[in-house]
């Protein structure tokens, strides 16, 4: 079952999302890379039905480098977290909606600030120092309210992201086997191994 | 019940007569049960009788008139329990529970017993439907007592669960809904047995059950070593308890703690969640100080990283 | 949302995702309703309307006092019953065109007027629009007094009633209406079926609007008759101020303050403004 | 669990003493799961009004964004600062429009009305999800605890309530109705509008 | 147990198990969603009916009224039912919904009567009484998923008290000086409370007689299944009396300026 | 499964044997009082089936029950538990103390586990070491002593108003100040009256009149706060022990 993770820190967000595509029954794949890297300085974790989260990751993806190809500089990640969100809600509202979960994860370098957005498919979005999709959600809330440090260093900030994967597998029935990890900070964006 | 059929099978005047006449017959109680021992009387005596309506199928007919969680038109609402936890360590055994009980969306109770003290060396927990806990968990305290009497010592726990166990699996699919953890000590040491409706029941460390039981897990297997002391165990299951009461929506308000040793269970203390919140559970040992709230911890700190000349400016 | 103006009629953009919420098994919440008592009955010299003041959502009552008799044109009136939002804006749209209407053929408008506007208009959303509605009013060919069903179906009666009162009503009209009664008699005669509807019926409560429309003149009576008010409370329930803890403040304030500072004046070489 | 059980969420309006209050509490929840305790479900829309938007989250900001639009288009239209009266009749209009297919909020309105004299009115208002809408003299509250705020409001509010005072019994009105109900809490904010200020206060309600 | 919570209550219309591989147990079941409106009363139902009776209370006694139609469906079946029944020497009964479930009330009750005539231990049934039993026979048949189809109105004197009192086919009681079954609770109940309540001890019978006739013609003129012919019965110390079949006299002269249903007006 | 067996015979039919008569009751616990009150209200969907049925009972005189949901269900709920303690005093020549009433009752709602009694009960009175009580028990009978509940139609509007007067629930005391742990009877009974008028206020089948049943401990001052109540009728049976009064009060009848 698929599940992702993203954490604040100083100066950074950790964005962790498990690497299993699945059809029904069957694992298809189990290296698929479920992150986005949006803009220098934004990553986007998705999760939801097969298919609507690839066309959407990638609409996504191409409208915000229009915006920076046409304006010169990126979104920042409130701003590109309030349009994705704008997407979903009137997408939910066509025909064809995409039934697609986020995990928005920004540097904004006007702050220096780390933002990370929790946005479901009805387009329903919040701000959060840290948030899960997916059923390992039920287990690693409560395990960050106990352990996350909004002040953390980035091992300690990766540290947290491991007890929350151990958590999982041990007590999710349908525990996925590997994540994809990534980070963004002031230096941008780039994957890190657990 | 046996008479439940026949009672109305014919319908000439005078059978209804005599039939009318026995209403004030009790047809759930017989004559026996207003003996000395005031209704327990023949509970005692095998396993109580109970009425189900005359319908091809009874277990429908139940679903249709008691509530679930998910739809609000059922208008018997039955209390529903859920956070719960008991674990083993080398101290004995950690019971912990919240104490709220929901009906819907409301919050019917938020001083609820979970934790049922069936005698001075067994607790069960409750979570599920709260009538189906403690009428069977006092109804397994009478038999445990029973026990005692028959063999002259205390009932294992494991025997005490298997009692439990069977009796619910009888009812298997009627619409009983309860999963306990039947937790002691006896000669084979500090015990915890899961017990539920379904008629599961297994042996093990480490349990929590309900609802917010998952936010729970998240708390204790990061807490959780057999070589815990007593203070640290007392403090991970209110701090496991807090965890879920705060991001369940059906469970809170406080947390009860029982210790079980060799003599028997203690109980340790009411705590309030949302005051463990904002200050802790108080002076209680093993409590860290301060309180559990992820705001109250990190008041005053921010993931913001401004460059040195920055801040400095 | 990219134009300024919305375009006329009713927007359906939500319908496919709720739709898909009512699927996932989330039914939808209840709109207010007005379980009310509403009626109307002719006398000598017109019409008189009534209707009791109690809104509800299921079992709780939303409003205490609202009004449920609407303006149609000043000697038309309409009361509505069913879904509280279609009756409000179904008699504000007729109100509206029997407006221009009047403006464009220069004439006052009629009873019927409004009653085939509304029927039409019902029956299109084939009861979709849950307006059950009492329409009375005097025009030049008379009194006129209608009830119309959310499906668009009319009558045309001396003496009606409508909304989950309406029996309770009815049966004060059937026993005590008489063709020409003089005014008061009209209206106490209104009033007791209001009055029946709101003590017999839990859909209708709290106090009797009437309207007595006539030829000449259209007086509406707001509350004529408050049997139900709230006792007085057996304590006081003030708190003593600090008895709510409080984490943090902020206040805006909404006064600008403006300083006056002179510039380039010291003091004593004052302009001279004489 | 309806729609609007979905994320939860409670708001509730009072009327004082030539001031008016509007509080809310600050759960955003996923059914049962809680996500964030910070949500905020009242937004000014001019210097003395207030809007609360209790219901699905995502109609939440949807129609926040559609209302600031419409409002600012009034500004700009009319040269003027909408009044409270004008604006329940737009949030009305605005919720009728989608009479089939409707947004699952249900609106509550704070506010000051200029009065032709110059002083100030308190204004409060409610709609249902398609726009009825209830102008009330006492409160109006809406949102999952609505049942529970009704009876603690009819119990505890009194008339022509000094600001201060009408902060107390607002705040424990909402703090004793969001605690019997599961999917509101987890805190609450109360916005006290006096015709000079805004007083705005984050309440220490429970956290479960 | 399933300790899931998203999982909790009834499963939704998309918990499918394409490869079957839950036991029987875990299957979805998509029965009906709400209680009390899909249980209504639907299976088995009243054939022949009768629709309301009226009973309230006077200075003397108890008066109750009823009309003599039994329908079947929308047709007037039977016309000359009489549905009072006088129980023992106090007591009057009055039944709505099927009839025949009435009839063998009647059959029950006699046998009732007859019993206690030959205990011969002084005692006789008052209204009490008889409404006490006959609640008991409603609730138990109830709670046999096998209901008397039938709203009860039992009224009598006895020993210097009026009672009045009402029992249906799920045992529900209640009593009241102005009582009505069927669609008299909505319409004539109202008319009943504004005439009686709060003059129970001063109404004569005349008054209490015109009370009653007309709220039969305000019953005859608005509910379907009534008609215009019906019997009253008056209890009072003395013992039970019921009428002759009365005829109403109604008046229909409103309807002549009535022309079309909307813009007619020829 | 012994005794298990439903009715053999087929019988297919829908029929629904419960209805919601409405209502709501509530019961609060003293020092050495209990009050018990209930509207007296009986509806069935919109209509008024009678504006006085009596919703609460005097079991003993320090026991009263107060039932609420389907009122053929709850009345012969209470007269089968009248029965059983008429039961126990013959066996044991006294009456049943308040606990063990509460355990019956108990024991009483889970024999029909699976065809429940629509009725949520409340039973106050007064323990044997003279405190007040109130037990609270849901349908099938879980049951918890408390010092005040509501239930009933309006047991969500009356409950949280509860909390806050009776348990000062979120109200910080006065600097140097502690929340009294009981409040006096004339407090209490002000409060049952402003529950059930704001109720009727705001829910359709609260109203037309309202009963307080109190009971006083053996030898309660609360007595004194009595005598001065209008309309007060006592239901006491024995001498020189609990005490059980009525007061009757008028609701609105909209």
């Amino acid at each position: 079952m698929e599940t992702s993770f993203a954490i604040t820190g100083k100066g950074y967000v950790i964005v962790a999302a498990d690497t299993t595509a699945s059809r029904s029954i069957v694992k298809m794949k189990v290296d698929e890379d479920k992150i986005k890297t949006l803009s220098p300085h934004l990553l986007m974790a998705y999760s939801g039905e097969p298919g609507d989260t690839m066309q959407f990751a990638e609409y996504v993806e191409r409208n915000i480098r229009l915006y920076q190809i046409r304006n010169l500089y990126a979104l920042r990640p409130s701003a590109a977290a309030s349009w994705i969100r704008r997407s979903l809600a009137e997408s939910i509202r066509s025909r064809k909606p995409y039934a697609v979960n986020l995990l928005l994860g920004g540097y904004d370098t006007a702050t220096h600030t780390p933002h990370l957005y929790w946005v479901d498919y009805l387009g329903t979005m919040t701000e959060v120092p840290f948030g899960a999709h997916g059923y390992g959600s039920y287990f690693a809330l409560s395990l960050l309210d106990r352990y996350h440090d909004p002040e953390a260093s980035l091992e300690e900030g990766l540290a947290t992201l491991k007890r929350c994967i151990e958590e999982v597998s041990k007590r999710l029935v349908v525990a996925p086997g590997n994540y994809k990890v990534k980070v963004v900070d002031k230096n941008g964006v780039r994957e890190v191994e657990l | 019940m046996n008479t439940f059929a026949d009672r109305f099978s014919t319908t000439t005047a005078a059978s209804q007569l005599r039939h009318a006449q026995k209403l004030a017959e009790e047809e759930e109680f017989d004559a026996t049960m207003w003996g000395s021992s005031a209704g327990f009387g023949s509970l005692t005596k095998g396993v109580p009788t109970f009425t189900v309506p005359a319908v091809p199928d009874p277990t429908a007919f139940l679903r249709l008139h008691t509530d679930d969680h998910a739809d609000p038109s059922c208008r018997i609402k039955i209390k529903h329990g859920t956070t719960t936890l008991a674990f083993r360590f080398q101290g004995g055994v950690i019971v912990a529970v919240d104490s709220r009980a929901t009906a819907g969306s409301y919050i019917a109770s938020g001083t609820v017993k979970k934790v049922i003290e069936i005698n001075p060396y067994l607790l069960g927990t409750m979570a599920g439907g709260a009538a189906d806990c403690q009428f069977w968990e006092t109804y397994l305290g009478m038999h445990c007592r029973l026990h005692e009497l028959r063999n002259r010592e205390r009932i294992s726990v494991s025997a005490a669960s298997k009692y439990l166990s069977n009796l619910v699996y009888s009812y298997k699919g009627m619409g009983l809904s309860m999963g306990t953890m039947i937790c002691g000590w006896d000669k084979t040491g500090p015990a915890v047995f899961y017990v539920d409706s379904d008629g599961t029941r297994l042996k093990g460390d480490l349990f929590a059950v309900g609802s917010g039981s998952t936010f729970a897990y998240g708390v204790l297997d990061q807490g959780y070593r057999w070589d815990l002391t007593d203070e640290e165990a007392q403090e991970l299951g209110r701090r496991s308890i807090y965890a879920a009461g705060h991001r369940d929506a059906f469970s809170g308000n406080t947390c009860n703690l029982y210790h079980v040793k060799e003599a028997g269970w203690t109980f340790l203390g009411n705590y309030d969640i949302s005051q463990m919140h904002y200050e802790g559970p108080g002076d209680v040992p093993g409590a860290p100080g301060g309180g559990y709230g992820y705001d109250i911890r990190v008041e005053g700190r921010n993931s913001s990283d401004p460059p040195e000349e920055a801040a400095a400016a | 949302m990219a134009s300024v103006y919305s375009p006329p009629g009713f927007n359906f953009s939500n319908e496919i995702r709720n739709n898909f919420l009512l699927e996932k098994g989330l039914p939808l919440p209840k709109a207010t309703s007005t379980g009310t008592t509403i009626v109307g009955c002719l006398f000598k010299d017109g019409i008189v309307l009534g209707a009791d003041t109690r809104a509800t959502e299921g079992p709780i009552v939303a409003d205490k006092n609202c009004e449920k008799i609407h303006y149609i044109t000043e000697n038309i009136r309409c009361c509505g019953a069913g879904t509280a939002a279609d009756t409000e804006f179904t008699t504000a749209l007729i109100s509206s065109n029997m407006e221009l209407h009047a403006l464009s053929t220069g004439r006052k408008p009629r009873v019927v007027t409004a009653m085939t506007m509304l029927k039409q208009m019902l029956y299109r959303y084939q009861g979709h629009v849950g307006a059950a509605l009492v329409l009375g009013g005097v025009d030049a060919t008379g009194p006129h007094l209608f009830t119309i069903h959310p499906h668009g179906s009319t009558d045309k009666l001396p003496y009606v009633t409508m909304g989950s009162g309406s029996l309770a009503a009815m049966a004060v009209f059937e026993s005590g209406w008489r063709a020409d009664m003089s005014r008061d008699e009209a209206l106490n005669l209104v009033k007791a079926a209001i009055s029946a509807g709101i003590f017999n019926d839990l859909g209708s409560g709290s106090n009797v609007d009437a309207c007595i429309i006539t030829a000449t003149h259209t007086e509406l009576l707001r509350n004529v008759e408050m049997p139900n008010q709230r006792v007085e409370k057996e304590r006081k329930y003030a708190f003593r101020r600090g008895t709510t803890a409080w984490k943090n403040q902020t206040v805006r304030d909404l006064i600008v303050k403006e300083e006056l500072t002179t510039v380039g004046a010291g003091p004593g070489e004052a302009m001279d403004t004489t | 669990m309806s729609i609007m059980e979905l994320n939860g969420g409670s708001v509730i309006a009072m009327v004082g003493k030539d001031c008016v209050a509007i509080a809310s509490d600050l759960r955003l929840g996923n059914q049962a799961l809680g996500i964030s305790a910070n949500f905020q479900k009242i937004f000014p829309v001019t210097d003395r009004i207030y809007l609360g938007l209790p219901g699905l989250a995502t109609d939440v900001t949807t129609l926040r964004e559609r209302f600031r639009f419409r409002v600012n288009m009034y500004t700009i239209k009319e040269e003027r600062e909408i009044e409270p009266e004008t604006f329940a009749r737009l949030v009305s209009s605005t919720l009728y429009e989608h009479r089939f297919g409707p947004y699952f909020i249900e609106p509550v309105m704070a506010g000051l009305s200029k009065t032709p004299s110059g002083g100030y009115k308190p204004f409060i208002a409610a709609a249902d999800l398609i726009g009825c809408l209830n102008f009330a003299k006492d409160f109006v509250v809406a949102g999952t605890a609505s049942s529970k705020l009704y009876g603690v409001a009819e119990g505890l509010w009194e008339p022509d309530l000094e600001p201060e005072d009408l902060f107390e019994t607002i705040s424990q009105t909402l703090l004793n109705a969001v605690d019997r109900d599961a999917y509101s809490g987890w805190g609450c904010v109360v916005h006290v509008i006096t015709k000079d200020k805004v007083v705005t206060r984050t309440l220490k309600g429970r956290m479960d | 147990m399933d300790h899931f919570p998203t999982n909790w209550g009834r499963p939704r219309n998309d918990a499918y198990d394409p490869y079957g591989t839950y036991p029987i147990a875990h299957r979805p079941n998509n029965g009906p969603k709400d209680a009390f409106a899909d249980a209504v009363q639907r299976t088995q139902q009243p054939i022949v009916t009768g629709t309301s009776v009226l009973a309230i209370k006077y200075k003397d006694g108890i008066m109750m009224a009823a009309d003599n139609l039994a329908s079947y469906g929308s047709l007037a079946r039977f016309k000359d039912i009489q549905r009072l029944q006088p129980v023992g020497a106090h007591t009057v009964i009055g039944a709505g919904g099927d009839m025949s479930d009435f009839q063998y009330i009647q059959l029950m009750l006699d046998e009732l009567i007859i019993d206690e005539f030959s205990a011969q231990d002084g005692h006789t049934l008052g209204p009490a009484e008889v409404h006490e039993y006959l609640a008991q026979v409603m609730y138990a048949r109830r709670s046999k998923m096998n209901p008397l189809w039938n709203s009860i109105l039992v009224g009598g004197v006895k020993d210097g008290k009026r009672f009045l009192a009402y029992v249906d086919l799920l045992g529900t009681t209640y009593s009241a000086s102005t009582l009505a079954t069927g669609y008299g609770a909505y319409i004539a109940q109202p008319l009943l409370r504004t005439a009686v309540e709060g003059k129970e001890d001063i109404l004569t019978e005349e008054e209490a007689y015109k009370i009653l006739e007309q709220s039969m013609r305000v019953l005859y003129y608005r509910d379907a299944r009534t008609i215009d012919k019906y019997q009253v019965a008056t209890v009072t110390e003395k013992g039970v009396y019921i009428s002759e079949s009365r005829r109403l006299d109604t008046n229909w002269s409103f309807a002549e300026g009535i022309r079309g249903y909307g813009a007619q007006t020829q | 499964m012994p005794d298990m067996v439903s009715l053999a015979q087929p019988q297919q039919r829908q029929f629904n044997p419960y209805a919601d008569n409405g209502g709501t009751i509530l019961a609060i616990a003293g020092a050495d009082f209990t009050v018990i009150a209930g509207d007296t209200r009986q509806s069935e969907g919109y209509s008024i089936q009678t504006r006085y049925a009596p919703k609460v009972f005097r079991l003993t005189d320090r026991a009263v029950l107060a039932v609420n949901g389907f009122a053929a269900d709850g009345n012969m709920f209470v007269k089968k538990v009248r029965q059983r303690l008429e039961w126990y005093r013959h066996a044991h020549a006294k009456d049943m103390p308040l606990r063990a009433i509460a355990r019956l009752i108990q024991t009483m709602l889970y024999a029909r586990r699976f065809f429940p009694f629509y009725v949520y009960n409340i039973l106050g009175g007064i323990e044997e070491d003279g405190s007040g009580a109130v037990y609270s028990f849901d349908p099938v009978g879980s049951y918890e002593r408390e010092a005040c509940r509501a239930a009933g139609a309006a047991q969500s509007l009356v409950q949280p108003f509860l909390d806050n007067q009776i348990y000062f629930k979120n109200q910080v005391p006065a600097p140097g100040m502690a929340h009294p742990v009981h409040l006096p009877l004339s407090t209490v009974l002000s409060l049952v009256i402003d529950s059930f008028t704001s109720a009727t206020e705001r829910h359709i089948e609260v109203g037309d009149g309202l009963e307080m049943y109190v009971v006083l401990a053996k030898g309660s001052t609360a007595i004194q706060s009595l005598s001065t109540v209008r309309g007060i009728q006592e239901m006491t049976v024995t001498e020189d022990g609990e005490r059980v009064f009525v007061i009757r009060r008028e609701l609105k009848k909209d």
